[in-house]
C-alpha cells in the first residue's frame, strides 16, 4: 500500500524550530546521581532500612520493656524469650531485650567509628604510599610493617596508661582503629599501584593535576569496590573486637552491654541449652552486617556507572 | 552472489538512566561471500554496535535487542545459546576492535593473546603456538616479532596495538572479518600493508569482509560495496563506484565532500557538514539528518522517507528521491 | 628483581630493629610485673627472681642484651616456663601453627574466589546472594563462636569421627580449619567479586570472548588475573596471621601451635616470649608482604616498585 | 620565522627498560617549534612519535636531552612548577577510551582541568564552559552527564579534544587526534584548531598518519624513523620535494578517496626488516629498507643536517637522491 | 572410653594448662603439682581422709624444743630409675629449692629451716641450712622457730626430694621424659608441650602393687569448654575444672557424676583501708553486712560454693577435731537496715554522704569475678543506695595495682598453702606481702606471732580464734564465700582421693 503525502510536505523547510528540538538536561552532581541510582537499588535501600531501624531502636529500644539493663532478677535467670522478656534474660535475671538495645548504642558506634578510622587513614596511607615515589612508599610501607608487627595488646595496654584520663569510649575506638587500618592501607596501596598505571592518570597528569588530586578523583574512585567491601567487613569486626578487649579492661565496663560481649558471655549458655543468649546478639551483628554489605554493594554498583539495570 | 551475511531490521537499544538509547534503528544489510563491505558514517551512528551486535558480544543490560534478525549462514545469531556463539566467534566470524589499547589484557603477554583463540580450534603444543604468534606478528609487519611476542601491550605503541588486533583477528582464517576502524593508528605504508594482506587472505580463504573506517581512501581502496550510515540507519548502499560517483543521499554528497584533497591549499578550510546529529535519546521522528540537511523538505521533519532503489545495487533513503520531489524540484 | 629483594632484605633488618626497639619500649613501660605471682612471695625471693631475669639491671643494659641476643637469633628463655626456650617453643609451636594455617588457607583460597566469580558472574541473581549469606556469615560469626559451635553440634554429634579437639591425626585439623578458614573465605570471596565486576566490563574481556574462548577460560585466563590483585594485596596479612597464630581456634581446638603465646605471654607479661613471637610475627610479615610485592610485579606488569626512579 | 621558538627540543631520548635490554624509542630527536605555527610530526607506526610528544609534555622522565619552552628548561623544573607549566601545555591523546576515567562523567571529564586549576567561580560557569567545549567539538549539552563506554570511539577522541582545549594552552600536542573521526567531523575538528590557532595564536604538535591532513594542516612536517629524526622541512616543500627515501616512500603511499584513482596509483612498497629499537644499527636505521643504501650508509650514521633553507635531512644520498 | 584403651588402664584427664615445669622445685601452681604430686612423693604424705601419714619417711621425731626433726627414712624407696632415695638427696634436694640461682619462686616455704631465708637472700652460708643427711636413711632438719604445721609442709611439693646425682648431672633433666627421674607412684614417659602428659606406673614405688592404674593420660586444654566436650564424649574420665555455666547445669539435674570437694580458699574483696572513706570500719561493715551470699552462692557462682561469714575457710580442724571454722561460726550478720544505718553513720564520721559515695570494684578479667562483682554492685545499689564501678583489668595488672594501693575495692581470693588456720591468718599482718588492705594492728601482729611460733594447739587456736575475731571487727576485707571444687567423674571410676588442699589423687583410683 502506498501511503499519499499532500504536496506542501515537498516543499523547502524552513528551520525557525531547529534548535527548540534540543533537549536540555539540567546538571546534575555526581553524588546526587549516585543517590538516586542507589534509591532504585532495592536491596540497598532494605540495607539502609534496616540500618537506620538499628539505630532508632537503639535509641528507643531500652524503653520499649520496661526493665533496665543493669537490673537483675537472680530468680529469674536464663529465661528463654517469652511475653514478657522478649529476647529472654541473662544468667544474672537481665532483660536480653533492653541490653541489646542498649548495646547496639555502644556496638554500633564502635563498629562504624572503627570502620570509619580505618578507612581513612587506610585510605589515606595506602593512598599516599602508593602514589609517592618508590623510595617513600617502600619506607612507608615499612613502617606500616612495624606498627602492626608491633604487639597489638600492648600498645593498647600503653593506650590505657597514656589516656588514663580521656573518655573510655573516645580509647576504644583508637585502639580499635589503632592497627586495623595496615591491612586496608596495604589494599589500597596495591590497588593504587596498579591504577596509576592507567592512561586517566597520564591525562591528568598531563592537566596538571597533582598527585593528590589524581588520588582522590581517579584512583579512588575506581578502587572503591575493594575499599568498600573491606570497609564493610571492619564494623562487625570491631563490634568483635570491642569485645576481646574488655579483656585486657579496655571495652565496655559491666554491666554496660554491647553486643559483642553479650555474645561473648552468650557462649558460655550454648552447652547447656541457653543457645538463645548466644544467637540473638550474633543475629543482630550479622543483621548489621548484611545490612551495611548490601548498602557496600548498593553504593559499589552505584558508583559504577557501567552497571545501570 | 550468496550471501553470508544478512542483517534484517535490527534494532539495538541501551538502557540508561537517563533513558532509551536507540543505538540502532532498523537496521538491514549484507555481506556476500567473498565481498568486502565497507560501513561508513557519521561518528556515533551505530556501526560497532552494529558490529558487536553481530559477534554477540553486547553486554545485555544495558544493551538489548529490539528487534531484528542477523543470519549468517542461513542460521539466525540472536537466537544461539552463548556456547553456540563460542564455536562461531573466532572461528567463523573474527573482529578487530576499535579501540587497541583497552581491548588487549594488559597482563597478560601479546604472544599467548594472539593464538589463543587459534589453539581453541586447532590442536597444537606451546611451542608450535609461539611460532605461529611470531608469524601473525610478523605478517602484520611488527617489526622483531620473536621479542615482541613477549611483551605486554602497553610496551605497544598505538599501531602496533591495533596490528595485535588484527593478528588476532586473522589468525584462525574466519568466514567473515569484522574489522572495525583497523587502521586508524597506522601509517600509510603500513595501512597499505595490512589492506594488502587482507585482500590477500580473502582471496586464498574466501573470507568476507566487513570493514568499518573513516578513511574514504582506505574505502575506495579495498571495498566492493559501502553502506553509509547516519543516525542508527542506512541512509544509503551501493557499489564503491556508485556511492563515489553517483552519490545519492545529501549525507553521502556532503560526506564525500569533506575528504581533504591532497593538494589543498591552508588558507582554504575543509568542508564539514554544520550543526550535529541528532540525539539517540529521542531520535526525531523523520530523518535524522533533517536538521543539517539543506536541502530538506518540509516532509523530512515528521516522515521517515523511504528506501529507494537506483539500480541493483544502489538504495538510498531520502524524500528527495520521491518522485514528487522531484517533480517539485523541477518546478521550483 | 634480585636487586630489589637484596635492598628489601637490608630495609628488613631495620624494620625488625624498629620493631624490637619500640617493643622493649612498650614492654617495659606498660604496667603489670613479669614476675609477680598471686602467691605469697616474700620480697627476698622477688628480688633474687628480678636478678635471675635480669630485670634489675638499667633499662639501656637490658635492652642491648636482648638486641645482642635476638641479632645471635636466641630468644633467651620464658620467665614462667621452665621446660622450653623461646626458641624450642617456637620450633615446635610454628610447624603446627604453620600447618593449620596454610590448610586453612588453602580452603579459603579454593573457595573464597570461586564463590566470588560465581557471585560475580550471577550478579543479584541467587547465587550472589547465596555467597554473600556465606560471606556474612563468614564474617559476622568470628571464629570463637564458630570453633565452640562446631565443637558442641558436630564434633559431639559425630560420634568420634570429627574428634572434639587435639591434635593427632588429619580428621583433627578439619573443623579447626574450618573456623579458622571461614572468615578469610568470605573476606577473599567478597573482594574478588567486587573486582570482578570491575574487569568483567573492560573491554578486553570482550576482545577474549570474541575468539570464542569458552567462558570458564575468558574468566580463568583473562579475568581472574586482572582481577586478583586486591586479593594478593590482603594475602599478605591474612596468610601472616593464620600462619604464625590463631590464638582463638588453638585455644578452643586445643592446639599445640603458636598461636597462644601471642595473648598469653602478653598478659602474663613474660619478656622473653613477648619479645620472641613478635620478631617472629614481624619476620614472617615482612617476607610475606615481600612476596606480595613480587606477586604484584609478576601479575601486572605495569606495576613498577622495583625501580629506583622516582 | 625569525622569533623565538617557543619550544625547542635539544637531543631529547627516552628508553625504556624492558625484559631483553633498553628500547630506545626516541634517541636523540631536536626541533624547533615556532610561536602560532603547526608542527607535523609524521612517521611509521612505533617509531616513536607518541613518546616524544609524551616525553616533550614530560609524562614521561626523559632519559637525555634538553627541552626549552620560553628560554627555561622544563625538565629541570621540579615536580610542582611543572603543574603550573602544565597549564600552558596540553595533550590530545592517540587512545581515545583509555585516557577517559571510566567513572566520571563526561562534565566532569572536560571540566578537571577548569577544577585543577580553579577557573571558573561557581557551578553555573563550569556547566556554561563544558557545554561550551562540548559544543565545539560537536557534542552538547546531553552528553554531559553521560559516561565514557557509553560513548562511541569517535564521540570520545572528540571529549578528549574538549579536555585539551579547555585550559586554552598555547601549546598542545595532538596525538592522533582524528584518526577516530569521521571525516564530516575531521573537518570540524581540523577547521577548528586552525580557528583557535588564528584567533589564539595557539602552537600545535601535530602527530598523524594522515598524510593528507598532515599537509593541509602543518606549517612544517618532521619525519621519524624509528626514534630519529630523518627530514624536516616547511610542508609544501615536504610534500613537493622530498628528499629522504624514506618519506619518498611515506608519500606514495597515501590512499586516495577515489576508486579510479586508488587503482591506479603506483606505491614504494618497502622490502625488508624494520631493525630492532633495542639495538639498533650502527649506521643510518633505514638501510635495511632503503632501495639506495650504500655500504656508508651502514657504517656511519648520517649527519643532521640543513641541505636547503629550513629543509633537514639526515642521509648520506640527500644531494644525489635530489635529481 | 579412655580407660580401655589396648595399653591397659590409662586414666584420662585434663590437666587446664602447660606446666612451666615438672620440677618439684620450681612448680607453683596446680596445672604443675597435679602432675608432681603423682610423680614424686615426700617425706610424709596424705591419706584418704587428709591424715597426714609416712611417705619417703616411716617415721619421725621432734626434739623437745620443737625445732629438731629427725626423719628415719624407708629403706626400700627407690627412683623411678632405680636409685635408692636416701636423706642425702633430700638434703641436696632443698638446699636446691633455697639457691638463689634456681630462682626458685616458692623457695619461702622452706623458710622455716634455719637461717633458711638468711641463705637465700646471700646472707648465710649454705652450710648453715637447717637440713643435714646424717646417713643415707636418717634426715636431721632444725627450725629457725618452732612451727606446727612444718610436718605437714613436708607432703607439700616444694619439699619433695628430686635425685641428687641425676639432678647434678643435667640440670635440664626435668625437660624431658628420657631424663625425668622420681620417686612416685607414676613416672613421666611422654611430655608433648601444649598436647598432653603422660605418666605411667613406677613398678619401682614401694607400694606399687597398690596403684592399679598403668598410666595417667594428662591432655593439656585450656578451653573448659573444649574439655568439657571431651569429658562428655567420653573421651575423659575425670574432669576438673568445669566451665561455671556446667556445674549449675549439672547441679540442677542432681547429675550423680558431678562431685563438689572441698576446697581450702576463700573469695573476698579488700578494701583499701588507706582511702576516705575505707578507712572507717564502719564504712566496711555497712558494705560487708548489704551482700547477699546465699543469693550469690545459690544463684551466681552455683558451685556449692557456701556464703564467708569468716575468713577461715571450713576443713580445718581445731585443737579438739573440730571443725575450726564450723566451731567459729559467723561474726556478722547481713541485714540491710543496720548496713544503712551504719554506714550512714560512717560516712558522716568521714564527711561524707552517699552521694559522695564514689567507688569502682577492681578486678581481673574473668567471667566469673564479673558475674559477681555485677551482683554485689547491684545489691549495694538496691540495698544501701550506693553507686559503684566495675572495672576489670589484666591479673598482674591487678597484682601492680593492688601492690601500689591504687585502688578502692578489690577482688581478691586466697587458697591456703597448708591445712592451719595460720596460712589465712597471717596472711593480713602488718606489711605482709600479700596484705593489700593495708591493715595494720599491733595486737593482730602479737596474736599471729602467738600462735606461729607455740607448739601447744591450745595456745595456738586461742590466739587465732581471737586474731580472726579482731579481723572480722575490722573488715579490712570483706569475706563472699568459701570456694569448693567441683569435679566431673565417670562412674567406671573409682578410688580417687580428694583431700582438702590437695588435687584429686589418682595414685590409688581403678578404672572398671
Ligand atoms: N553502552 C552504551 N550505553 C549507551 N549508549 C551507547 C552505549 N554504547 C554505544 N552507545 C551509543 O550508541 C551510539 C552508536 O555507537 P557506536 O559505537 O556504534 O558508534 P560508531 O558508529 O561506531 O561511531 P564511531 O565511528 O565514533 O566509533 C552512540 O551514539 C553511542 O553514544
Ligand atoms: N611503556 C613502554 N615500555 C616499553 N616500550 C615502549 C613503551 N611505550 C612505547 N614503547 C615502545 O617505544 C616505541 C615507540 O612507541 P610510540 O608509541 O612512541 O610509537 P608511535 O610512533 O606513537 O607509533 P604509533 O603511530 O603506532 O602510535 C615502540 O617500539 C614501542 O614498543
Ligand atoms: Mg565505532
Ligand atoms: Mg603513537
Amino acid at each position: 500500500m502506498k501511503v499519499e503525502y499532500s504536496p506542501e510536505l515537498f516543499m523547502p523547510s524552513e528551520k525557525g524550530d531547529k534548535d527548540s528540538e534540543k533537549i536540555h538536561r539540567p546538571s546534575i552532581k555526581y553524588w546526587s546521581d549516585v543517590w538516586r541510582r542507589l534509591k532504585e537499588n532495592k536491596l540497598a535501600m532494605f540495607g539502609l532500612v534496616i540500618i537506620v531501624a538499628l539505630v532508632f531502636m537503639a535509641i528507643i529500644g531500652t524503653h520499649l520493656s520496661g526493665f533496665k539493663y543493669y537490673e537483675q532478677n537472680l530468680s529469674n535467670t536464663n529465661q528463654s524469650p517469652n511475653s514478657v522478656h522478649w529476647f529472654g534474660t541473662d544468667d544474672l535475671g537481665r532483660d536480653m531485650f533492653t541490653r541489646i538495645w542498649y548495646g547496639a548504642r555502644y556496638s554500633l558506634l564502635i563498629g562504624v567509628a572503627a570502620a570509619l578510622i580505618d578507612f581513612t587513614c587506610g585510605v589515606l596511607y595506602g593512598g599516599i604510599a602508593g602514589m609517592a615515589s618508590n623510595k617513600v612508599d617502600s619506607w612507608m610501607m615499612r613502617i606500616a610493617e612495624v606498627i602492626y608487627s608491633i604487639p597489638y595488646m600492648l600498645i593498647v595496654i600503653m593506650m590505657m596508661v597514656v589516656f588514663t584520663e580521656a573518655d573510655s569510649l573516645l580509647v576504644m575506638i583508637l585502639a580499635l582503629g589503632l592497627t586495623g587500618w595496615v591491612p586496608m592501607a596495604i589494599l589500597v596501596r596495591g590497588q593504587v599501584l596498579q591504577l596509576r598505571e592507567n592512561e586517566y592518570v597520564t591525562a591528568a597528569n598531563s592537566l596538571g593535576a597533582s598527585k593528590w588530586w589524581i588520588l582522590r578523583k581517579h584512583i579512588i574512585p575506581n578502587a572503591m569496590g575493594p575499599i568498600l567491601v573491606n570497609v564493610t567487613l571492619l564494623v562487625p569486626t570491631a563490634i568483635f573486637a570491642e569485645a576481646t578487649l574488655s579483656f585486657i579492661g579496655l571495652g565496655i565496663e559491666a554491666p554496660k552491654s554491647s553486643w559483642g560481649t553479650m555474645a561473648s558471655d552468650g557462649l558460655a549458655g550454648l552447652a547447656i541449652g541457653h543457645g538463645y543468649q548466644l544467637f540473638i546478639p550474633a543475629i543482630f551483628i550479622s543483621l548489621t552486617m548484611f545490612a551495611f554489605n548490601v548498602l557496600g554493594d548498593g553504593l559499589r554498583d552505584a558508583l559504577d556507572p557501567r552497571l545501570r539495570k | 552472489m550468496d550471501n553470508l551475511l544478512e542483517i534484517k531490521d535490527l534494532q539495538i537499544s541501551f538502557q540508561t538512566f537517563f533513558g532509551e538509547v536507540e543505538a540502532v534503528r532498523g537496521v538491514s544489510f549484507n555481506v556476500g561471500k567473498k565481498e568486502t563491505v565497507a560501513v561508513v558514517g557519521e561518528s556515533g551512528c551505530g556501526k560497532s554496535v552494529t558490529a558487536n551486535a553481530i559477534m554477540q558480544l553486547l553486554q545485555v543490560p544495558p544493551a538489548y535487542y529490539k528487534g531484528g534478525e542477523i543470519i549468517f549462514e542461513g542460521e539466525n545469531l540472536l537466537d544461539k545459546s552463548e556456547k553456540e556463539m563460542q564455536e562461531i566467534r573466532g572461528k567463523e566470524i573474527a573482529m578487530v576492535f576499535q579501540d587497541p589499547m583497552t581491548s588487549l589484557n594488559p597482563t597478560m603477554r601479546v604472544g599467548p593473546q594472539i593464538v589463543e583463540g587459534y589453539r581453541k580450534h586447532v590442536k597444537m603444543t606451546k611451542a608450535e603456538a609461539e611460532q605461529k604468534a611470531i608469524e601473525m606478528l610478523e605478517i602484520v609487519s611488527v617489526p622483531q616479532a620473536e621479542e615482541r611476542v613477549k611483551q605486554y601491550p602497553h610496551e605497544f605503541s598505538g599501531g602496533m596495538r591495533q596490528r595485535v588486533m588484527i593478528a588476532l583477528a586473522m589468525v584462525s582464517n574466519p568466514k567473515l572479518l569484522i574489522a572495525d576502524e583497523p587502521t586508524t593508528a597506522l601509517d600509510v605504508t603500513v595501512q597499505a600493508q595490512i589492506l594488502d594482506l587482507m585482500k590477500e587472505l580473502q582471496d586464498k580463504h574466501d573470507m568476507s569482509i566487513m570493514l568499518i573506517t573513516h578513511d574514504l581512501g582506505v574505502v575506495a581502496d579495498t571495498s566492493d560495496r559501502i553502506v553509509v550510515m547516519y543516525a542508527g540507519q542506512i541512509v544509503e548502499t551501493g557499489t564503491t563506484d556508485e556511492i563515489f560517483n553517483n552519490p545519492k543521499h545529501p549525507y553521502t554528497k556532503r560526506l564525500l565532500e569533506s575528504v581533504p584533497r591532497p593538494n589543498m591549499t591552508k588558507d582554504q578550510p575543509l568542508q564539514s557538514i554544520e550543526g550535529t546529529p541528532p540525539d539517540l535519546y529521542a531520535p526525531p521522528e523523520g530523518c535524522a539528518f533533517y536538521d543539517r540537511c539543506v536541502d530538506s523538505l518540509k516532509i523530512c521533519q515528521h516522515h521517515m522517507p523511504d528506501a529507494t532503489s537506483h539500480s541493483k545495487t544502489h538504495q538510498s533513503s531520502c524524500w528527495l528521491n520521491h518522485p514528487m520531489a522531484q517533480k517539485q524540484g523541477k518546478e521550483g | 628483581m634480585f636487586k630489589y629483594i637484596v635492598k628489601r632484605i637490608g630495609m628488613a633488618i631495620i624494620t625488625l630493629w624498629a620493631i624490637i626497639t619500640i617493643t622493649f619500649i612498650l614492654m617495659n613501660a606498660v604496667p603489670g610485673d613479669p614476675i609477680r605471682t598471686e602467691s605469697k612471695m616474700p620480697p627476698e625471693v622477688y628480688e633474687n627472681l628480678k636478678e635471675k631475669y635480669g630485670l634489675n639491671k638499667p633499662y639501656h643494659e637490658q635492652y642491648l642484651i636482648y638486641l645482642g641476643n635476638i641479632a645471635r637469633g636466641d630468644f633467651g628463655e620464658s620467665m614462667k616456663s621452665n621446660t622450653q626456650t623461646v626458641n624450642q617453643m617456637i620450633g615446635s609451636g610454628f610447624p603446627v601453627s604453620a600447618y593449620l594455617g596454610f590448610q586453612a588457607l588453602l580452603v579459603a583460597l579454593c573457595f573464597g574466589p570461586v564463590l566470588g566469580v560465581i557471585a560475580s558472574l550471577n550478579q543479584n541473581k541467587w547465587p550472589d546472594y547465596f555467597s554473600m549469606v556465606i560471606a556474612i556469615i563468614g564474617i559476622s560469626v568470628p571464629s570463637f563462636v564458630l570453633g565452640t559451635v562446631l565443637i558442641q553440634f558436630v564434633a559431639a554429634k559425630s560420634g568420634g569421627l570429627l574428634p572434639v579437639a587435639g591434635w593427632r591425626s588429619f580428621r583433627h585439623t578439619i573443623l579447626p580449619t574450618i573456623a579458622l578458614a571461614m572468615s578469610p573465605l568470605a573476606f577473599i570471596a567478597r573482594l574478588m567479586r567486587s573486582s570482578m565486576l570491575e574487569v568483567l566490563n573492560q573491554d578486553y574481556i570482550k576482545t577474549a570472548k570474541s575468539k570464542g574462548l569458552s567462558r570458564g577460560v575468558v574468566i580463568v585466563k583473562h579475568a581472574i588475573r586482572n582481577a586478583i590483585l586486591p586479593i594478593i594485596s590482603v594475602l599478605g596479612t591474612i596468610t601472616t596471621n593464620l600462619v604464625v597464630g590463631s590464638f582463638v581456634v588453638e585455644k578452643i581446638f586445643a592446639i599445640p601451635g603458636l598461636g597462644m603465646y601471642f595473648v598469653s605471654s602478653i598478659t602474663s607479661r613474660d619478656y622473653p616470649i613477648i619479645m620472641g613471637t613478635t620478631v617472629f610475627y614481624a619476620l614472617v610479615l615482612i617476607v610475606m608482604l615481600l612476596i606480595v610485592d613480587i606477586a604484584y610485579v609478576l601479575i601486572d606488569p605495569r606495576i613498577n616498585i622495583m625501580k629506583e626512579e622516582g | 620565522m625569525s622569533q623565538e621558538p617557543l619550544i625547542s627540543v635539544k637531543d631529547i631520548k627516552k628508553h625504556f627498560q624492558v625484559e631483553s635490554g633498553s628500547l630506545k624509542a626516541v634517541d636523540g630527536i631536536s626541533f624547533d617549534i615556532y610561536p602560532g605555527e603547526t608542527f607535523g610530526l609524521v612517521g611509521e607506526s612505533g617509531c616513536g612519535k607518541s613518546t616524544a610528544g609524551r616525553t616533550i609534555m614530560r609524562l614521561y622522565e626523559p632519559t637525555d636531552g634538553e627541552l626549552m619552552f620560553k628560554g627555561n628548561n622544563i625538565y629541570e623544573l621540579s615536580k610542582k612548577e611543572m603543574q603550573d607549566v602544565r597549564k600552558n601545555f596540553q595533550m590530545i591523546f592517540q587512545d581515545p577510551y583509555a585516557c577517559l576515567n571510566p567513572k566520571m562523567n563526561v562534565e566532569d571529564i572536560v571540566a578537571e582541568p577548569l577544577d585543577i586549576h580553579n577557573i571558573y567561580t561557581n557551578r553555573e560557569e563550569r556547566h556554561r564552559k563544558v557545554v561550551e567545549l562540548l559544543e565545539l567539538v560537536g557534542l552538547g549539552n546531553e552528553h554531559a552527564m553521560r559516561f565514557p563506554h557509553e560513548f562511541s570511539g569517535g564521540q570520545r577522541q572528540r571529549i578528549g579534544i574538549a579536555r585539551a582545549l579547555a585550559l586554552n594552552p598555547e601549546f598542545i600536542i595532538c596525538d592522533e587526534p582524528i584518526s577516530a573521526l569521521d571525516v564530516s567531523i575531521q573537518a570540524q575538528v581540523v577547521n577548528l584548531l586552525k580557528e583557535l590557532q588564528d584567533k589564539l595564536g595557539l602552537t600545535y604538535l601535530f602527530i598523524a598518519h594522515d598524510l593528507s591532513m598532515v599537509r593541509y594542516i602543518s606549517d612544517r612536517v618532521g619525519v621519524m624513523y624509528l626514534g630519529k629524526m630523518m627530514e624536516l622541512a616547511p610542508s609544501e616543500v615536504l610534500y613537493d620535494n622530498p628528499l629522504h627515501p624514506y618519506t619518498k616512500a611515506l608519500l606514495s603511499a597515501i590512499p586516495i578517496p577515489d576508486p579510479e584513482a586508488q587503482r591506479k596509483k603506483k606505491i614504494i612498497k618497502l622490502e625488508g626488516d624494520v631493525p630492532s629499537p633495542i639495538n639498533p644499527p650502527e649506521g643510518c636505521r633505514f638501510v635495511d629498507r632503503c632501495p639506495y643504501a650504500i655500504q656508508r650508509c651502514r657504517d656511519e650514521e648520517p649527519e643532521w643536517r640543513e641541505l636547503e633553507d629550513k629543509h633537514y635531512v639526515a642521509c648520506h644520498r640527500a644531494e644525489e637522491l635530489r635529481d | 572410653a579412655g580407660g580401655s584403651g589396648g595399653d591397659g588402664k590409662i586414666l584420662h584427664t585434663n590437666n587446664s594448662s602447660e606446666p612451666g615445669s615438672l620440677d618439684p622445685a620450681l612448680a607453683q601452681g596446680t596445672h604443675e603439682s597435679w602432675v608432681i604430686d603423682h610423680t614424686f612423693e615426700g617425706l610424709m604424705k596424705k591419706d584418704q581422709d587428709g591424715n597426714l601419714i609416712g611417705g619417703m619417711a616411716k617415721d619421725y621425731t621432734v626434739s623437745d624444743d620443737n625445732l629438731t626433726y629427725t626423719f628415719e627414712l624407708r629403706d626400700d624407696v627407690k627412683w623411678s630409675n632405680g636409685d635408692p632415695v636416701t636423706a642425702h638427696d633430700f638434703e641436696f634436694s632443698w638446699k636446691r629449692v633455697l639457691d638463689v640461682d634456681l630462682g626458685s619462686t616458692y623457695a619461702y616455704q622452706l623458710y622455716y629451716l634455719k637461717n633458711a631465708e638468711a641463705y637465700n637472700t646471700g646472707e648465710a652460708d649454705v652450710d648453715d641450712v637447717g637440713v643435714k643427711a646424717l646417713d643415707d636413711t636418717t634426715l636431721e632438719v632444725v627450725l629457725e622457730e618452732p612451727a606446727a604445721y612444718f610436718i605437714e609442709l613436708t607432703a607439700f611439693y616444694t619439699l619433695f626430694p628430686v635425685n641428687k646425682k641425676v639432678v647434678e648431672d643435667n640440670p635440664d633433666w626435668a625437660k624431658q621424659p628420657e631424663t625425668f627421674v622420681s620417686n612416685g607412684a607414676f613416672k613421666l614417659t611422654e611430655w608433648n608441650h601444649k598436647a598432653n602428659i603422660l605418666v605411667e606406673k613406677n613398678e619401682n614405688y614401694y607400694n606399687a602393687k597398690e596403684v592399679k592404674l598403668d598410666g595417667i593420660d594428662f591432655a593439656i586444654i585450656e578451653n573448659e569448654d573444649t574439655a568439657w566436650q571431651k569429658y562428655q564424649a567420653d573421651e575423659f574420665d575425670f574432669l576438673y575444672p568445669l566451665p561455671q555455666t556446667i556445674v549449675a547445669d549439672l547441679q540442677e539435674k542432681n547429675d550423680p557424676e558431678l562431685v563438689i570437694g572441698e576446697e581450702l580458699a576463700t573469695y573476698y574483696y579488700n578494701f583499701n583501708t588507706e582511702l576516705v572513706p575505707f578507712n572507717n570500719a564502719k564504712v566496711r561493715k555497712a558494705l560487708t553486712m548489704a551482700i547477699d551470699r546465699e543469693t550469690i552462692t545459690s544463684k551466681v557462682s552455683q558451685g556449692g560454693e557456701t556464703p564467708a561469714y569468716g575468713i577461715v575457710p571450713p576443713g580445718i580442724p581445731n585443737e579438739d577435731g573440730e571443725d575450726f571454722q564450723g566451731a567459729q561460726g559467723a561474726y556478722f550478720e547481713e541485714d540491710i537496715e543496720a548496713a544503712n544505718a551504719l554506714l550512714e553513720e560512717g560516712l558522716e564520721e568521714e564527711g561524707m554522704t552517699k552521694e559522695d559515695f564514689k567507688a569502682t570494684i577492681l578486678y581481673n578479667t574473668m567471667e566469673s569475678h564479673k558475674k559477681i562483682a555485677q551482683v554485689i554492685q547491684e545489691m549495694w545499689r538496691n540495698n544501701l543506695g550506693v553507686d559503684v564501678e566495675l572495672e576489670n583489668v589484666e591479673f598482674q595488672v591487678k597484682l601492680d595495682r593492688e601492690k601500689a594501693g591504687d585502688y578502692e575495692i578489690s577482688r581478691a581470693g586466697w587458697v591456703g598453702d597448708y591445712v592451719d588456720p595460720m596460712t589465712f591468718i597471717d596472711l593480713f599482718v602488718t606489711d605482709g606481702p600479700y596484705n593489700d588492705s593495708g591493715f595494720s594492728d599491733a595486737k593482730y601482729d602479737e596474736l599471729v606471732n602467738i600462735a606461729k611460733t607455740n607448739v601447744d594447739p591450745k595456745v595456738r587456736f586461742d590466739a587465732m580464734r581471737e586474731a580472726e575475731e579482731l579481723f572480722m571487727d575490722n573488715l579490712p576485707v570483706m569475706p563472699v564465700y568459701f570456694y569448693t571444687k567441683p569435679y566431673a567423674q565417670k562412674s567406671h571410676l573409682t578410688n580417687v582421693h580428694k583431700v582438702v588442699n590437695r588435687d584429686p589423687s589418682f595414685i590409688y583410683a581403678d578404672i572398671d
